[in-house]
């Protein structure tokens, strides 16, 4: 293949199986080599931006399950948490704590699938995934314990959080975390040291810390690069001031980084989760919202009309993909004005082209996967 | 030779060497002609086996059709531009007389001659003997081949080598 | 904890590097000229007190007598925020000023603005739509990209039962 | 009915006359090269044949004639299947009768 | 039913054949009835058992798979699933034979078969037992590797033909695979071609049998060669690279459905099983094990090593990720290539030395083992430490965390310089790696 050739263009996708979904990666090849990348998507715009704007505040949580759907916990928390601020609302405590712990368990859940699908692109044959499914299963149970949903929760609420936990759910995740621990080992020793996924996944996509920060990527991929900037630390929201946990960073910020960091940050989780259910304070999970303020005279308002002040909020937190923020303008009316989702797999493809041309196919896709776009939050 | 089962094996052979030979000619498209050349590369192995000639079959085998055909394919599909038809030249009327007269001529002369035969029957075991040969009597062409060998592969590397590596090398 | 630079703050700041550069300033964001923006971004990415080397987000947004473009911008090194904003009057030919150059990070962003809002990015390297196909009629994310029957905006005024809805007294 | 050394070389002046042709006749370069391994072809056929059916104190001669052919074919096809993709980068066309320039 | 051999002959069902043949000849038929009808019987009976392994086998690597993955696997159709390759044969004949427009219809149709019958024909040669074998050619291994390359030339027609770029992707990289790799694997085969001074396959196992030394033992790395480009030449993982499914959807066949795409299937299996026949015959002693053919049939032995060897491969496809090209090509030239050539240059010497000093086998035959085995082990190593490969410096590395690198403190920062924060981690990492 070191035959100079006529440049070719290949569509990998929109129907592909490593591209995530309908995604499309129009590449010119000179052999097997990529000389220029091209991103298409849009296959799967629903315009939520749109659609939200028709929508009241509350009515618009469950798209925010829709658009990363892998990680539906960080997407609606994010976007209550726009809403709160924009409302000035306080979450009671425990509402807090129960949600460090569904959006650690969800980041876990989508490490999980990123990694597996990973180990997929780097031509694992379904086995790694598998083993990873068998996890991401489990912290779904909880889930589904907690809010009876496993895929699109909708769990979070303006100013707290849908329902309590049942009473079986801590004891439940208890053993759970008995049993993660363990596992997460068998899937260090299964792939970190092996030699093929290193070989394939070392000195691949890198990015510098500077180039992961002018292309504005977020998440795993900016702290691979080496740049220590968790939101969750830096900004701390919810609960997570309150408890102690590292930061992973990665040395190189090549696609194998990307990996170790993302398994060490499911480590973290873990950490994360073990304090949290120590601490978790009882009381109330939702906060007064200031919705029934009928003017006098007025007919009575809709019940769930929450009508946020004019102004405009941005919220941001860490969601398992990078940096995951909603941006809300509000008119007073009760559907938000303009709803903007900052989504980080839109953006952390912004240096795909940078870190796919001059590879092979086989290296794009690896990186591809290391970026690891959900299509729903890509196209929106 | 003129046991049943040879003489039905060398005429469907021979008509199947000789028909994709024609059929090479007679082709519009190049990718089939190669096809039909391996064919015909396939179909002179079954007739070195009628001769006996195990080694030489086998070794047809490997080389033209799983070695040398591919490289034609390779060759085509690496001139994507160039023309995939398989046309003659202004040359086609001349060369065609030309070489019906040459296969007449080659043919009559293979007829004609009174060729001192001497019916031994077939070989047993041509390859240890072929080995033995190669590695006696010809050892002075076979390392001269090998030579050969490593000058052409040497020679092609250079050939298709990028242009960059080529600038580089100077530089 | 990120400190928030308050729209005030940084159009201080802003006003005292390059006069003239701020149009408005509100606390939620300063509001830039469009033709100061590429040197207010560089001396926002470069400035050793600011350090906004990370384009969080960039979107645009309908405010039906005009559009506005929105920067969030980080600096990771500080840990700060700060928001920015250009304003764009012209409803038919919205132009602002690309800062690809500055952050490359806003090159699907502003593919996005100006596929779903419009807004035509001067100075961009390739701007296309990019969830949408070419050709698409308007840019849905306009205040009047759908106007609906009864010359009713898009958009959520009143529920059914509230004054002004339409099932007003029922509810 | 028997099979003799006459129907081996009548086979191979067949081959070689089609082979001529093609080397001959075809526009396309690699047309030409097929013609010249046919020939080839033919003519170890004719080795091997003449191996079989000839008086001669070696016999096995023919073969090891043939073998020696095959590598130099193989040689031959690999050096100008690289020229065949050289000259198609330099003068995009691999047409024999565009060729004739004598130079790149 | 004279003709059926006693039960003890069942151990070499040749000679039932053979009772059968006679049996013909007694009742008069010329001369080549028999030899028709021999034919016959072998190319059928290999095809059925063919068939009827491979049909197996998927249901087997199914399940051994799933179990590798912690899923059941097909469980059914039929009981335990056992009639799933049976319904997906018959949703594969029953399928749509769909041509896309563009391609070239005659190789589009042309292509499956022609990969099918190389690896049918290389059953022929394969001694099942001592009388078991279709055709016993004097030049046996060198016909192995020639069929084999008819392979190239079919995938490249079938990627071709297709007119999908996916496609052509993946007829090349086949095709670069399989010339790279066929040279290992010739040079594989030759050392025990040396040791055995013979092509004929029926020769080689009965060198075997004779010196009660599996040819495996004698040639540690000659196996590993022709485990890994046989790996290559049937595309399992970790070199499935020429139907990668996460990089170019299924290669050469991507165009290909129903029956169409069953025929690849099969061949692909087929050829997995001529593979493991081959390293059977070669390596593992063919039919024979140590005396333990007189008491079991020889064939039995033949099928339980063959599946033991396969098995092989189903477990690197559930285990092993897969190479890039260029990995896989250096792994071929660099790596196997310049090994096999020394190994061939080795065995040669001892053959060399044992004839010349006329040593007997007992005291020979252990000797070179040994010394093989010594020279696998230590070359193997040597070269690849050489390569830069290796455990120490191949080893992945570790997430730093900060609490390794110094806590980041997040200060607001009102107008200070730039203070400890997020990038300092990027350069306390390379302070570190400096002093390293």
């Amino acid at each position: 293949m070191t035959l100079k050739s006529e440049p070719f263009v290949v569509n990998l996708g929109p129907q592909h199986p490593s591209t995530h979904g309908v995604f499309r990666l129009r590449l010119t090849l000179d052999g097997e080599r990529i000389i220029d990348a091209d991103m298409v998507m849009g296959y799967l715009h629903r315009s939520m931006e749109k659609l939200a704007e028709e929508r009241t505040y509350t009515q618009n949580i469950p798209f925010t399950d829709r658009t990363d759907y892998l990680a539906a916990m960080t997407g609606n928390l994010a976007y209550v948490m726009a809403v709160e601020k924009l409302m000035g609302i306080e979450p009671p405590e425990r509402a807090l704590w129960l949600r460090t712990i569904m959006s650690e368990l969800q980041r876990f859940a989508s490490h999980c699938m990123a990694i597996g699908i990973f180990a997929n692109d780097c031509g694992a044959w379904q086995t790694p995934v598998m083993h990873m499914f068998r996890d991401r299963e489990k912290i779904l149970d909880l889930f589904e314990m907690a809010c009876g949903a496993r895929l699109t929760l909708n769990y979070m609420r303006i100013g707290g959080v849908s329902r309590d936990i049942p009473p079986e759910f801590i004891p439940a995740a208890r053993k759970l975390m008995q049993d993660l621990p363990r596992r997460l080992a068998e899937y260090e020793s299964l792939l970190l040291d092996n030699e093929i996924i290193v070989a394939r996944s070392r000195g691949i996509g890198v990015l510098t810390p500077e180039e992961a920060m002018a292309y504005s990527v977020s998440g795993p991929l900016l702290r691979a690069s080496g740049v220590a900037w968790d939101i969750r630390t830096a900004d701390p929201y919810a609960a997570y001031d309150k408890v102690d946990f590292d930061i992973a960073v990665g040395t190189s910020g090549d696609v194998y980084d990307r990996f170790v960091v993302r398994l060490a940050e499911m480590r973290q989780s873990l950490r994360i989760l073990e304090q949290a259910l120590d601490m978790m304070p009882s009381g109330p999970i939702h906060a007064r919202l200031p919705t029934a303020t009928a003017q006098p005279g007025d007919a009575p308002v809709a019940p769930l009309a929450l009508r946020p002040p004019v102004g405009e909020a941005y919220a941001r937190i860490e969601s398992p993909r990078g940096e995951l923020g909603f941006y809300l303008v509000s008119d007073g009316g009760p559907a938000p004005f303009r709803f903007h989702i900052r989504s980080p797999s839109f953006i952390n493809l912004s240096a795909l082209k940078k870190m796919t041309v001059g590879v092979t196919v086989a290296d794009a896709i690896v990186i591809l996967g290391s970026v690891d776009i959900v299509v729903g939050e890509v196209d929106r | 030779m003129d046991d049943t089962g040879t003489v039905i094996a060398f005429w469907l052979l021979a008509v199947i060497t000789v028909g994709s030979a024609l059929m090479i000619v007679a082709v519009r498209n190049l990718i089939h002609a190669v096809v039909f050349m391996m064919v015909s590369f396939v179909g002179i192995a079954g007739l070195y086996l009628t001769l006996s000639a195990d080694f030489v079959a086998v070794t047809q085998v490997l080389l033209y059709v799983g070695a040398i055909s591919v490289l034609m394919l390779f060759a085509i599909v690496l001139t994507p531009g160039g023309s995939r038809d398989n046309a003659e030249t202004f040359l086609r009327l001349p060369a065609l007389a030309l070489t019906v007269l040459l296969g007449a001529t080659l043919a009559y002369v293979a007829i004609d001659t009174d060729w001192s035969l001497a019916d031994r029957g077939g070989f047993t075991d041509t390859a240890s003997a072929i080995g033995d040969a190669l590695l006696g009597k010809y050892v002075l062409p076979f390392e001269i081949a090998s030579v050969l060998l490593l000058a052409a592969m040497i020679g092609a590397i250079v050939l298709v080598r990028p242009e960059a590596s080529i600038e580089e090398a100077e530089e | 904890m990120t400190a928030v630079l308050t729209g005030l703050d940084i159009a201080h700041r802003i006003e005292e590097q390059s006069p003239g550069a701020v149009a408005d300033a509100a606390p939620e964001a300063a509001t830039i000229v469009p033709a100061r923006l590429g040197d207010v971004c560089r001396y926002l990415r470069d400035d050793p007190g600011l350090r906004f080397e990370f384009l969080s987000s960039l979107t645009a947004v309908d405010r039906l007598e005009y559009f506005e473009v929105v920067y969030h911008l980080e600096s990771l090194r500080l840990n700060l925020i700060t928001v920015i904003k250009v304003r764009t009057f012209d409803r038919d030919n919205p132009v602002a000023p690309s800062v690809c150059a500055v952050w490359p990070g806003a090159n699907l962003q502003e593919r996005e603005a100006y596929d779903l809002m419009g807004i035509y990015f001067e100075g961009h390297p390739d701007l296309r739509r990019i969830f949408l196909w070419e050709g698409f009629a308007g840019h849905p994310l306009r205040k009047d990209f759908l106007n609906l029957p009864g010359a009713r905006m898009a958009g959520l005024e009143r529920f059914p039962g509230e004054p002004g809805g339409p099932l007003e007294g029922r509810g | 009915m028997s099979v003799d050394l006459e129907h081996y070389l009548v086979v191979g002046a067949i081959l070689f006359a089609t082979g001529l042709y093609l080397a001959l006749a075809k526009r396309n370069f690699v047309g030409v090269l097929m013609g010249i391994e046919l020939m080839f072809n033919a003519a170890n056929l004719t080795f091997v044949a003449f191996s079989r059916f000839v008086q001669s104190d070696d016999p096995l001669s023919g073969h090891v004639f043939v073998i020696f052919a095959i590598t130099v074919a193989a040689a031959e096809a690999a050096t100008a299947l690289a020229l065949a993709v050289l000259l198609y980068r330099v003068r995009d066309t691999i047409d024999v009768d565009r060729i004739d320039l004598l130079r790149w | 039913m004279t003709f059926l051999a006693p039960w003890y002959d069942l151990r070499d069902l040749g000679n039932a054949v053979q009772a059968l043949l006679d049996r013909i000849r007694d009742w008069g038929a010329p001369d080549w009835v028999p030899y028709a009808v021999s034919s016959l019987i072998g190319a059928v009976g290999i095809l059925l058992w063919v068939v009827l392994s491979v049909l197996a086998f998927i249901w087997i690597e199914r399940r051994v798979v799933a179990l590798m993955q912690n899923r059941i696997g097909p469980n059914r159709v039929g009981p335990a699933g056992l009639l799933q390759p049976v319904a997906d044969a018959l949703k594969l004949l029953l399928k749509e034979p769909i041509t896309p427009r563009d391609a070239d219809r005659i190789l589009f149709w042309m292509a499956p078969i022609v990969i099918f019958i190389p690896t049918l024909v290389i059953f022929a040669v394969i001694p099942f037992g001592g009388r078991m074998v279709l055709a016993d050619l004097n030049v046996g291994v060198l016909f192995l590797i020639a069929i084999a390359t008819i392979n190239t030339p079919a995938v490249f027609l079938a990627g071709w033909s297709s007119n999908n770029k996916y496609a052509l992707l993946g007829a090349m990289r086949t095709i670069a695979m399989l010339i790279s790799y066929e040279v290992v694997q010739v040079l594989a085969l030759l050392a025990v071609v040396l040791f055995a001074g013979s092509m004929r396959l029926g020769d080689i196992v009965a060198w075997q049998q004779h010196y009660n030394v599996w040819i495996v033992f004698l040639q540690p790395l000659g196996i590993l060669a022709y485990i890994i480009s046989g790996a290559v030449e049937i595309n399992r993982s970790p070199t499935d690279i020429s139907e990668a499914e996460s990089e170019i959807v299924a290669g050469y066949h991507t165009e290909y459905g129903g029956i169409k795409f069953g025929f690849f299937y099969q061949a692909e299996y087929m050829a997995g099983f001529a593979i493991a026949a081959i390293i059977t015959t070669l390596y593992l002693g063919g039919y024979t094990a140590w005396g333990l053919e007189k008491w079991v049939p020889g064939w039995a032995l033949f099928l339980g090593k063959l599946y033991a060897v396969f098995f092989i491969y189903i477990w690197s496809r559930g285990t092993l990720p897969r190479l890039r090209i260029d990995q896989l090509m250096s792994f071929a030239w660099k790596f196997l290539l310049p090994l096999s050539l020394v190994n061939v240059a080795l065995v040669g010497a001892e053959v060399l030395v044992w004839d010349e000093t006329g040593v007997s086998a007992n005291v020979a035959l252990p000797i070179i083992g040994a010394v093989n085995l010594v020279f696998c082990l230590v070359a193997v190593v040597a070269w690849a430490r050489l390569l830069g490969h290796g455990a120490g410096r191949q080893r992945g590395r570790r997430a730093l965390l900060t609490k390794e690198v110094g806590v980041i403190h997040f200060e607001p920062a009102e107008g200070a310089s730039p203070g400890p924060a997020g990038i300092p981690a990027a350069q306390a990492l390379r302070r570190r790696s400096g002093q390293a």
